[in-house]
């Protein structure tokens, strides 16, 4: 991997014009830099299992984000009907998520692999629906959020104070990252699954069981949505139609990493969180920082279609 | 071919069950009762809760005998916060179940594709939501069966002026000078900033930035908030929904931005804000609050015989405004003695019915409408996990909380 | 024989559709209109998807469409009739110049941009308050024909009839070899000398000038536009879904799809007023599992089996 | 005068050399052998010829106009057919329906007298029933319909990628027939890309022998199955 990437100039100086440009931010707003990867840290989270599925069991799944909320939901409830933390709350969540990955697996997804994709699309979006209209006739659209004194925490370093929790979504992306790495290229499991996602009538003809990699790959994306639906609600207000928009960019980094690579959506979602960050703080513009993620995107998605036609 | 024939027969057999299944609209025989419709977003809390305090006080006035001696019934459709839907529940409102009058509320984006269909039938309407002027230009002058409950967001600016003129004058340390208005992105932010703006312009100086809402995928408000820090304002304010209460003040901490007086203005509140320590003396408008229960016996009513019929609390003032709108259509309907529209909005326009929102709501011209209803909001503040009114002083139920305390010493 | 009995029983249904407003009220005249719109969208998104192009556009041409309808007439003077058919012409210009960069992008590649290139138009006209009206959006003075039901029935309905003759003239020309050859293979379908890049321009154009006028006409008869709702995801995912349970790669699936779910979201609707949406993302899925080759494809394979068998 | 020129093309794969400088002409209506051993590249110069993939470097005359950088489609209008190695009939479009397309784009018939012709070019090769679907046609069907598909778009020079594979020795006589019936009839070029050595003996004139993308030999094809180069090549990549 290292050497393959020194051998491409291009990447060097990519590499090394974003680290300037990094410096340069540091110095004239460090905010800039400070608050954009722990939008970073979120974005890649989030999106992480969904190239996870994308790249093995080769699905987009529309309801991405609202199972992320559904965890959410389940570590409110846990918080607040047994006083529990919601760090303590992350193993019975990730389980329960895990198990809710293999059921909806098993009983929906399972029985459209053979169908195309745009029909798997569409049970996902049905199945976005049913989670968020099911949350919401049980919890009603009234957003929740635990209160938490840790989230407040801050740092000051010279004249400026910036809060330091968002970082915890950048420890939970690398932690995911290296966990699915280490996951995908050391274990026998891992590399199996990643065969599948090469290929799956070859994996199938050496002896793998293609389908319990499916549900299992499946099960353990829709539990790391779990780990970050619980980080997601110690800091942001959960209610049903929360997801969706989560869903929406995660798909979009996806799109911009390259189909379910992993690395990829880090780099991806750093470009963007920092890009996001430099524009709004310009007073007044915030307002077009949305454009700036959209635009990335197709930017570097018709550049990347370029390169690739030569 | 053959399945092309099949195929073809299939879509006449849907076209024509189809309208069989539409067509159908019962004939009842026996009294006929007074038809209120209803169109709300029922998914929605606002919806969802202010259809239900409208069917409670269809039940009481039921349980009371009901109108000129008929029942009354309410049927209500969810708008699901589209505007075509919103429309086409007024029309099968109006032509299969034959309502007497509309009523319903929330989202001004539904309403706007609601007014050509409500300007079609004239029937007398009473709306308790949309607040945008965009509805009021739309629904015009010439419309005398409709009376709007929600104040517009012109009259909301210019009670939030006239409460915290009052405010400065009795209370002469909160007086004023400098203002930041954090809103967000949407049409309600915008509203609300442009208005204040206008209105406020000039007795201070008002600065302002807009934010992605949490409620739009939004939350991060870091930015606008080192902004608001920078500019060092006495008041600050934030125009948002109430996804992004909490995590505003966390990170207003965060960033260590301590504003003397700290206001939020979401049009309603998460279940727990009040738990937060953070919530502390935090201000906001809104139109009810459960502590007018300690002041206002028509609130107290109405909030016990809501959580007896739904074992659940009123969120969001939309709540008792359902209720409210009810009362002001059964009272006219009792004065008018007939559901006819001339003569109900007459009955209307004599409208003087104590709400449990606490003020006596009588109609009167806005800028174009000729009826409009409530127009102030109040101003509320976050008091031991207690939403205590502190302006209009009639409503009062506490003193203000002031300067807003420290981050540190909650 | 056979044929015969075709062009009747299209001649009685078009009669009916015609004749609509008078054996139906106000509320199933209004239903249909919104049936109809969603008609266009997933007609219109179906004949891209022949050539093999998944479009996630529709929200984006479909807010364009309402907000250079609205903007000419407001700031032009343009009649409503007018400016329905310069949506139309807004939306083709607009998408032709985006395919020539973006079509060369497959799969969900080309998804995503469509996707993103509508959200950046949102943003755009959210934020560009002087001319377009800002979040609050800008409202007519009037509703096209005065708000008469018949004739904005009508024009809702011609606007569908376009599109589903459109959608025919796709299905019985030459168009109809190229585009199902590009979506089969490009590579043979380069090598029969079909020139891929021209047809995508020139269908993405048609079908987004369609779906531009159907944004044209929900503005002209609901009288205002606003940025979340003129570009709602709903014109998305639910033409997606209708079309799938049609039947995708045709006229009729389209159609049937959209008048069943279309119909059926509003009975569920006076049944179960608190949740129905959940029952309908229940359905979708059992549709997706059950049927997916959606119901022209069910029934199609049920004939031919028989006449196997 | 050569119908098609190829001069000094190359095309790389990332390290991989596919065509490696390669010369070589074609004339009027000769019928000329491709050969070499398994990645020689033969595939990849047919691409390269009919605009599939473009040339790294070198260029390409047709009837003595540079077509290096002509569009895949315009090659087809301009006579250039060719049959694929793997085939892909479009699935979706009727066994008369994947030849009538040829006639519709390449040679700009309408679909009345596409479908006229292509009637006319199944009879001429055996193709009964026209209106099945692809799934129902056997494998001797399907190479005839890429055949037929590929002289629906008109061609004068005309390249048949292993048309052979995968039939027995009554229907490769069959093709044959066919493959000399059209050069004769047409004053059609054709370049044959085989492995079957019977049927490049007594189907062509000359042939070429192509092994890691470069021309090893060419010339009357008893001469170059003895050329040791040649032999070497093969038994090189048999092993």
């Amino acid at each position: 991997m290292a050497e393959r990437i020194l051998k491409r100039p291009l990447y060097i100086i990519v590499g090394l014009l974003s680290a300037a440009v990094i410096v340069l931010l540091l110095f004239w707003k460090p905010t800039v830099v400070v608050y954009g990867v722990q939008r970073a840290g979120l974005y890649a989270g989030i999106a992480l299992p969904m190239a996870l599925i994308l790249g093995i069991v080769h699905i987009v799944n529309l309801a991405h984000g609202e199972f992320m909320i559904t965890a959410a939901y389940i570590t409110y409830f846990l918080c607040n009907s047994f006083g529990m933390s919601p760090f303590a709350a992350l193993v019975p969540v990730v389980i329960v998520m895990f198990l809710l990955g293999m059921l909806i697996f098993k009983f929906t997804i399972k029985h459209t692999l053979k169908a195309p994709e745009l029909n798997q699309l569409i049970l996902t979006f049905g199945l976005a629906m049913v989670l968020t209209q099911g949350l919401n006739l049980i919890a009603t659209s009234q957003p929740r959020k635990i209160s938490l004194d840790f989230v407040t925490s801050s740092a000051t370093v010279g004249e400026t104070t910036f809060g330091t929790y968002g970082f915890i979504y950048d420890l939970a992306a690398v932690l995911i990252l290296a966990g699915l790495l280490f996951f995908l290229r050391k274990t026998k499991f891992g590399k199996a699954a990643v065969a599948v996602g090469q290929n799956p009538r070859g994996a199938r003809i050496i002896g793998i069981d293609v389908n319990k990699i499916y549900i299992l790959v499946f099960s353990l994306a829709i539990a790391l949505t779990g780990i970050m639906g619980v980080l997601f609600l110690t800091s942001q207000s959960i209610f049903p139609l929360a997801g969706g928009s989560y869903t929406m960019k995660s798909f979009c980094l996806v799109a911009m990493a390259g189909m379910g690579s992993l690395p990829g959506i880090v780099f991806a979602s750093i470009g963007l969180g920092i890009a996001e960050s430099f524009i709004m703080s310009f007073q007044g513009y915030g307002g077009w920082s949305n454009i700036v993620f959209f635009a990335l995107i197709i930017i570097v998605i018709l550049i990347k279609s370029f390169k690739g036609k030569r | 071919m053959k399945s092309g024939i099949k195929t073809l027969v299939l879509v006449l057999m849907i076209l024509l069950i189809s309208t069989a299944l539409f067509a159908g609209g019962q004939s009842e025989e026996g009294v006929k009762p007074i038809k209120l419709g209803g169109v709300w977003p029922l998914a929605d809390i606002t919806g969802e809760q202010g259809s239900k305090s409208a069917q409670l006080a269809v039940d009481e006035i039921n349980a009371a005998g009901g109108l000129l001696g008929r029942p009354v019934e309410l049927i209500v459709i969810d708008s699901e916060f589209k505007p075509e839907k919103g429309a086409a529940a007024i029309d099968r409102l109006a032509t299969i179940e034959n309502v007497d009058v509309f009523l319903g509320g929330m989202s001004s984006g539904v309403h706007l594709g609601q007014i050509p269909t409500l300007k079609k039938y004239k029937k007398v309407t009473v709306w308790t939501g949309a607040a945008s002027g965009r509805a009021e230009e739309a629904m015009g002058p010439d419309a005398a069966w409709y009376f709007h409950l929600h104040p517009w967001d012109y009259n909301q600016g210019a009670s939030y002026v006239e409460g915290w003129e009052a405010i400065g004058a009795k209370y002469p340390d909160l007086a004023t000078a400098k203002w930041f208005m954090a809103y967000e992105e949407g049409a309600f932010g915008t509203a609300s900033f442009n208005n204040w703006v206008e209105l406020w312009g000039d007795n201070g100086i008002v600065e302002g930035e807009s934010f992605t809402s949490a409620a739009f995928g939004g939350g991060d408000y870091s930015a606008v908030l080192e902004h608001a820090k920078e500019a060092n304002p006495d008041i600050f304010v934030w125009a948002g929904y109430a996804a992004d209460a909490l995590p505003m003040m966390e990170q207003t901490k965060a960033v260590g931005f301590e504003p003397k007086t700290y206001i939020g203005s979401p049009p309603g509140w998460p279940s727990d804000f009040g738990d937060s320590p953070l919530a502390e003396n935090v201000m906001f408008y809104g139109m009810w609050t459960p502590e007018m229960n300690k002041i206002n016996k028509i609130s107290k009513h109405y909030y016990d015989a809501y959580v007896k019929k739904y074992k659940a609390t009123p969120e969001t003032y939309f709540a008792p405004l359902g209720y409210t709108a009810v009362y002001i259509i059964a009272e006219a309907i009792k004065r008018a003695g007939t559901v006819e529209t001339e003569a109900l909005i007459k009955a209307l326009e004599a409208t003087a019915y104590e709400s449990p929102l606490g003020e006596t709501i009588t109609f009167g011209p806005s800028n174009i409408i000729q009826h409009q209803g409530i127009r102030r909001q109040k101003i509320i503040q976050w008091q031991n996990d207690k939403q205590e009114i502190i302006w209009p002083f009639e409503y009062k139920t506490s003193d203000p909380v002031y300067p807003f305390p420290s981050w540190n010493k909650r | 024989m056979i044929k015969y009995w075709k062009y009747i029983l299209i001649a009685i249904i078009l009669l009916l559709g015609v004749l609509f407003p008078f054996y139906a009220g106000a509320y199933q005249q209004s239903i249909a209109r919104t049936v109809l719109i969603y008609l266009v969208l997933a007609i219109s998104w179906d004949m891209l998807l022949r050539s093999g192009q998944l479009s996630f556009g529709m929200a984006g041409l479909f807010g364009i469409g309402s907000y250079a309808s609205v903007l000419l007439l407001l700031r032009l003077g343009a009649s409503p009739m007018l400016s329905i058919l310069g949506a139309g012409l807004v939306a083709f210009v607009v998408a032709a110049l985006l395919g020539i960069l973006v079509l060369r992008l497959r799969a969900m590649y080309f998804a995503i941009t469509t996707l993103a290139i509508g959200e950046i138009f949102r943003i755009i006209i959210r934020n560009w308050s002087s001319f377009t009206g800002g979040p609050e959006g800008a409202i007519l003075p009037n509703i096209i024909f005065d708000g008469d039901p018949v004739l904005s029935y009508w024009l809702v309905l011609g606007l569908a009839l376009l599109a589903i003759v459109l959608s025919v003239i796709f299905q019985k020309t030459r168009i109809y070899f190229a585009l199902t050859a590009i979506r089969n293979n490009e590579v043979v379908a380069k090598s029969s000398g079909i020139n891929i890049f021209k047809y995508l321009v020139i269908v993405f154009a048609i079908t987004s000038a369609l779906q531009g006028m159907a944004g044209g006409v929900f503005a002209q008869t609901y009288g205002f536009v606003t940025p979340e709702s003129s570009f709602s995801a709903d014109y998305i995912l639910l033409p997606i879904a209708m079309a799938l349970l049609g039947g995708i790669y045709g006229t009729l699936g389209p159609i049937i799809g959209t008048v069943l779910l279309g119909v059926l979201a509003e009975y569920l609707k006076l049944y179960i007023p608190y949740g129905h949406l959940i029952v309908y993302g229940i359905i979708i899925i059992c549709i997706i599992m059950f049927m997916p080759q959606g119901i022209v494809g069910v029934v199609r394979s049920k004939i031919i089996r028989r006449e196997v068998g | 005068m050569s119908k098609l020129v190829v001069k000094s093309l190359t095309r790389r794969f990332g390290g991989l050399v596919a065509v490696d400088n390669l010369d070589f002409e074609l004339g009027n209506g000769e019928i000329v052998g491709i050969i070499g051993p398994n990645g020689a590249g033969k595939t990849t110069l047919i691409n390269l010829i009919s605009g599939i993939c473009m040339p790294t470097s070198g260029s390409i005359l047709f009837d003595d106009k540079d077509i290096t950088l002509t569009p895949a489609h315009i090659r087809s209008r301009m006579g250039i057919g060719r049959t694929f190695q793997l085939i892909h009939p479009l699935e979706n479009l009727s066994l008369i329906e994947n030849i009538m397309t040829g006639f519709l784009f390449s040679q700009g018939e309408n679909k009345k007298k596409a479908r006229l012709r292509a009637e006319d070019l199944c009879a001429l090769m055996n193709l009964t029933d026209t209106g099945r679907e692809i799934s129902q046609l056997n494998i001797l069907e399907m190479k005839k319909m890429e055949i037929a598909h590929a002289l629906a778009t008109g061609p004068s020079i005309l390249f048949l990628d292993e048309v052979m594979a995968g039939l027995n020795s009554d229907e490769t006589k069959e093709i044959i027939k066919i493959a000399k019936k059209i050069a004769s009839s047409h004053n059609m070029a054709i370049g044959v890309v085989e492995h079957v050595m019977g049927v490049i003996k007594e189907l062509t004139e000359r042939v070429i022998v192509l092994d890691s993308g470069k021309l090893i030999a060419k010339g009357v094809y008893e001469e170059v199955s003895k050329d040791p180069k040649v032999i070497t090549a093969y038994l090189g990549g048999a092993a």
